[in-house]
């Protein structure tokens, strides 16, 4: 089993981590409105009650107040509980609990309790839901102190990352992208595979241009990526995050001191998001003495994501204007 | 569960209304069959929610409000939109994303609104219109227009905190609403019995000293609408809120896709039974308010107004690009 | 309003355990007004809430609870800190702001926990804890502790959201958890008569199909005492939640400051008249208990104790800048 | 009256502005915990009750959803409130009013309704109430398209925008700080003055090195520009945005042209705060051309606010620390 792989989806990458989390720690449990015979509203336990019961795949009451409230407490006192978000836009009301409760009782109690609760929240737009279903909501969580926050974009870090976030004595917010859960990939099968957070990865070596990514952005930049290689020659080196919180800045800097040129991108919208603080942590480093060129960005456009499909698919980065972007930082275009 | 009964109507309803009625009904069926066969073959682009099965308890209670009342509206909006005599051919249009639609294409089935006949929205969060409806209660109450709103939500919807705060909030300062749950037995795949522990959502007014009602068949239309004249009658005297629910069934999945592994054949086979179109048109019929054939063609030509509405729509433009850039701050 | 009656105690209590409750209300009456009292010497660094005149609906709680039982609580946390036996002089040197404080001086009086005695927290949140109480109960219930907890929080609480989502939900899977609303009357300036539709906040127990309890004269400790000895007991053996509610009074303003222009001089005196230290003295004397020299002689240590955290507190290191940058994350 | 002004706090200023405003429209009301008798939690509303009586200065249930559910569908239907939500980290409990239906309602019915609500938020530290009274979030409310997002600095600033938030047709999230309700200075008595959102003024014109700043840190940053024109002869120009949404890029970016070196001051965390998005801006934009060097940032520490009063002072920018990051940028340490 140690080196095997099995080619499979985001969705049953997510069963298998949380399946695997839950075998080998019977303090893990899964809580979520329609995680039980629904099998998610996404299909990310499917399955799952069947193997595991009722009180460990716990459906619970439409109530994300008391959900997040439930799990914080049940993890002070021992458990390490999962909730299922679902749609990340309804964390509104789970505001409280992740971010005066969860994200600050360990400081302000000084340094005793811990609070191990995985939030997972399907983000991003794609699926015709229109703006109350589609948001990227992660900037709103980096910028509280105690949480971390995770954004893995192929099966098998999303494998990794995910038991990670369980084992992590943290609260963890991981973000799973709708679009994208019947995304294929290899995936490890051994139950010790784990993928450390706050490191990032390389996922191209280049050494023309940094592209900084993570979550769902990573599919789109790979292959501008490597589409300017083929067509244009341009090496360019992908950085993708994969962990927000804590930052791999070392990873960020280095990648920048060696192409001297970059762009940063995400699903968010582009005003306030996550990616500014990159811009901004490049700007006041020392590899700021390295740009080439201004820092670009692209992100999702800052409108209410709409319902018509083509609107909403115009809102984010695409492939094209990806590569754009690439080949204005070497001046190619 | 509900018995099916026979039904009743204590008002004195004048045939034109009681027939319109029958018209709304119609309206919603036809419109959401035709949506759910769009969906089948993928010329809808986003989530849905059907209305079908639930006909009456969304007609009954919105044609007893007046002109200038308002509602506010969920997930599952269609039939309190139609209800509300939403334009079909712009909602038909707003589901297939068009620019000549309810929303521009902007806002889709879930956010079908219509600001000018007084409804407040769809809403994508369970539990999202409840503040929005005591707000709009508390403008009627502070300009004394003599309006009044109905805030209709679901079954699941009643353990939000926002159902509790909206409801003290609104018992406490009197505010002219109706909280009206519209019970489908199950939040998607959830039993509501599951999650409650009181028989019924209508008896947590007792927390908020209110009066909860209760309407056993929600699937009958008269019940329903005698129900809600005495409701709107009690909030539009300035006695306060109420809560009042009704039980209903939702014939399809609960959205676009919905494996139903929840819930058996036979209890959808014997909702559908209980068909509240056909009820109401069997009482329409035995108190010679209608004859059969007059009621086949009410079907008829609203069978014909959502193809209508159909080929508005196929035929509308599709929204400008630049259209996303536009609408969102007021001047 | 609590009428003053005779204190009365059905449970046969160990004089022992009568005397240590005397205690436990001296030193919140004691601690409190030490801290009050430096408050207005500027000599305490933050914002601090009192549990003067609350004493007897703390300590009667939480006496009623075992060891290993767990307890959530509100911003107004001395009281129950010091019944849970909370260290004293880490407290106040916690108030103080000191690095041998509870919290290493970074929690502040709103945030005293101790979580080795099942004290799960003060919180600076109205409901902040309700959330964490009930998940602390499905940690006993899954885990089969046969331990319970208890959340504690004030009259005004009760109309937050929150409240609503975990009674219910704590209903539904039958946790082990005592609701506990100590109803001082005001939450802020905000009588509690004008923000809910009943009478008193134990009767919305009724939305969620469970038990809820009255003790009337929450000043007379027997009476609390006896009272959650019943509800300890109930939900102990699996029966599920309930709620329950004391009237008593805060003597003090809401905080450090406060006009205090909601309520009159009368109805502040009127109530010192009830003080519970006082009609328990009274209760331990007729009751021979305990003499009032025996009686005065715990109030005395209670003061050296005090005085001795205070001094404790005053002597102890400010924390070190660089402690805090420590303790975010647990490894 | 016209140009008359008058010594006062900001808390007098901001009972003057609305006081004015509610004098001028009977639709604008305030509603809030404790806005009655208690004259709000920081007396922000002394003697309004008195004036206007309680159906316009509303005392509410502790309910914070229930208060901005209500004060949005009374905008939707023509009143204008303004809520009192005291402490900006209780606003955890309004998001799905504020961030799900204020800000997209319009957007979502194609350009339908509009929601006029002013959220009056008591942001930022210094008053020794912890890790859950302390935060200043504006950074969660930039991320939104649809919100506009205001943070005055100044009494008179205080008493223009508030003024201006008041008679806009959209939410605005109004920050005022708990340190800072007692500061004084010059306020315009015309009940016409206002200031228009979306503008910044430059506070101070210089030369040599360009301050962004806005709300609590603007004082600070003053002294500091103050000090170092004096004791360095160094010439500090203060871009003071005021508005943070809309955002007055050209202002901003214009000073940077100018001095080409710039320092981002601002009292909220730093990872993910809003300078961060500043600091994006200007390296994206032909501003970043005209840089001399990096661009600083400085704001509150990455950690929960810590309730002993040297170790939460300790946690925000000092003068002395705009000073030295001042003197950082010209090389003159
Ligand atoms: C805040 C929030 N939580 C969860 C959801 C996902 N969701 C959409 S509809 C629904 C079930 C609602 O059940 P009910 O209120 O009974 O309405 P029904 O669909 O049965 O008409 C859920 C959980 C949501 N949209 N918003
Ligand atoms: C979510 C939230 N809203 C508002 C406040 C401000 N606040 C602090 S204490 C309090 C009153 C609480 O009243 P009650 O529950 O009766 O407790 P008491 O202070 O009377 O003991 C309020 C409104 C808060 N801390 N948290
Ligand atoms: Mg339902
Ligand atoms: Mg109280």
């Amino acid at each position: 089993m140690e080196n095997e792989t099995k080619v499979m989806s985001v969705r049953d990458a997510i069963i298998l981590a949380m399946s695997e989390e839950m075998r080998r720690d019977e303090n893990v449990f899964l809580m979520g409105e329609d995680v039980g015979i629904f099998g998610g509203d996404f299909g990310t336990s499917v399955g799952m009650l069947q193997e595991f019961g009722k009180e460990r795949v716990r459906d619970t009451p439409i109530s994300e107040n008391a959900i997040s409230g439930c799990a914080i407490g049940a993890a002070m006192t021992g458990l390490r509980p999962i909730v299922d978000v679902t749609f990340m836009d309804f964390i509104v009301y789970m505001m409280d609990n992740i971010v005066n409760q969860a994200a600050k009782t360990r400081y302000m109690f000084g340094g005793k309790g811990q609070v191990p609760v995985v939030f997972r929240c399907a983000a991003g737009s794609g699926v015709g839901a229109a703006a109350q279903h589609s948001q990227s909501l992660e900037a709103w969580f980096t910028h509280i102190p105690g949480l971390k926050v995770v954004a893995p974009g192929t099966p098998a870090d999303v494998k990794g990352i995910l038991k990670s976030a369980i084992r992590d004595n943290n609260t963890v917010i991981f973000l799973e992208y709708k679009a994208q859960f019947n995304m294929k990939g290899e995936v490890p099968l051994d139950p010790e595979f784990t993928i450390p957070l706050g490191k990032a990865e390389l996922k191209r070596e280049g050494k023309d241009v940094t592209v900084v990514t993570y979550g769902r952005m990573l599919e789109r930049v790979l292959q501008a990526a490597d589409q300017v290689r083929e067509a244009e020659g341009v090496s360019v080196e992908v950085v993708d995050l994969r962990t927000l919180m804590p930052l791999d800045k070392e990873a960020i800097l280095n990648s920048v001191k060696k192409t001297g040129r970059v762009l940063l991108v995400n699903d968010a919208h582009k005003t306030g998001g996550f990616i500014g603080e990159i811009a901004a942590t490049i700007a006041e480093s020392d590899a700021f003495d390295y740009l080439d060129g201004r820092i670009l960005r692209l992100a999702a456009e800052d409108v209410p994501v709409p319902y018509n499909a083509k609107l909403e698919a115009a809102m984010l980065p695409s492939v094209e204007r990806i590569k754009k972007y690439i080949l204005k930082l070497v001046n190619k275009r | 569960m509900a018995k099916s009964k026979k039904s009743t109507a204590k008002q004195e309803i004048p045939k034109e209304k009681l027939l319109h009625m029958y018209k709304l009904m119609c309206d919603i069926r036809n419109f959401d069959e035709k949506v759910n066969y769009m969906v089948k073959r993928g010329q809808v682009p986003g989530m849905t929610h059907f209305s079908v099965g639930e006909e009456a308890a969304n007609v009954g209670a919105i044609a007893a409000l007046s002109k200038g009342d308002l509602i506010t509206s969920n997930h599952r909006g269609h039939g309190q939109a139609i209800a509300m005599e939403i334009g079909l051919n712009e909602m038909m249009a707003e589901i297939m994303g068009k620019a000549t639609g309810t929303c521009k294409g902007k806002g889709g089935s879930m956010h079908i609104a219509d600001l000018d006949k007084g409804n407040l929205g769809a809403n994508g969060i369970v539990g999202g219109g409840m503040g929005m409806a005591i707000g709009a209660a508390l403008t009627q109450q502070m300009k004394k227009t003599g309006k009044i709103v109905m805030c209709c939500f679901g079954d699941g919807a009643v353990n939000e905190g926002t159902f509790h705060e909206t409801m003290n909030m609104a018992s406490v300062w009197k505010l002219p609403v109706i909280f009206y749950s519209i019970n489908n037995f199950y939040g998607i795949s959830t039993p509501i019995s599951s999650v409650i522990n009181v028989d019924y959502n209508y008896q947590r007014a007792c927390a908020y000293g209110i009066p909860g009602h209760f309407i056993e068949d929600g699937n009958d239309l008269p019940a329903v609408y005698d129900k809600f004249v005495e409701l709107v009658d009690y909030v539009r005297s300035g006695n306060g809120p109420v809560l009042v629910e009704s039980l209903t069934y939702r014939w399809h999945g609960h959205s676009t896709s919905d494996p139903g592994k929840y819930r058996t054949k036979q209890e959808v086979d014997e909702w559908k039974k209980k068909d509240p179109i056909v009820k109401y048109k069997n009482y329409l019929i035995e108190n010679n308010q209608a004859t059969e054939e007059e009621l086949d063609e009410i079907d008829r030509k609203s069978m014909e107004a959502i193809e209508e509405s159909v080929k508005f729509a196929m035929e509308s433009p599709e929204p400008t690009l630049e259209s996303a850039f536009e609408d969102i701050f007021a001047d």
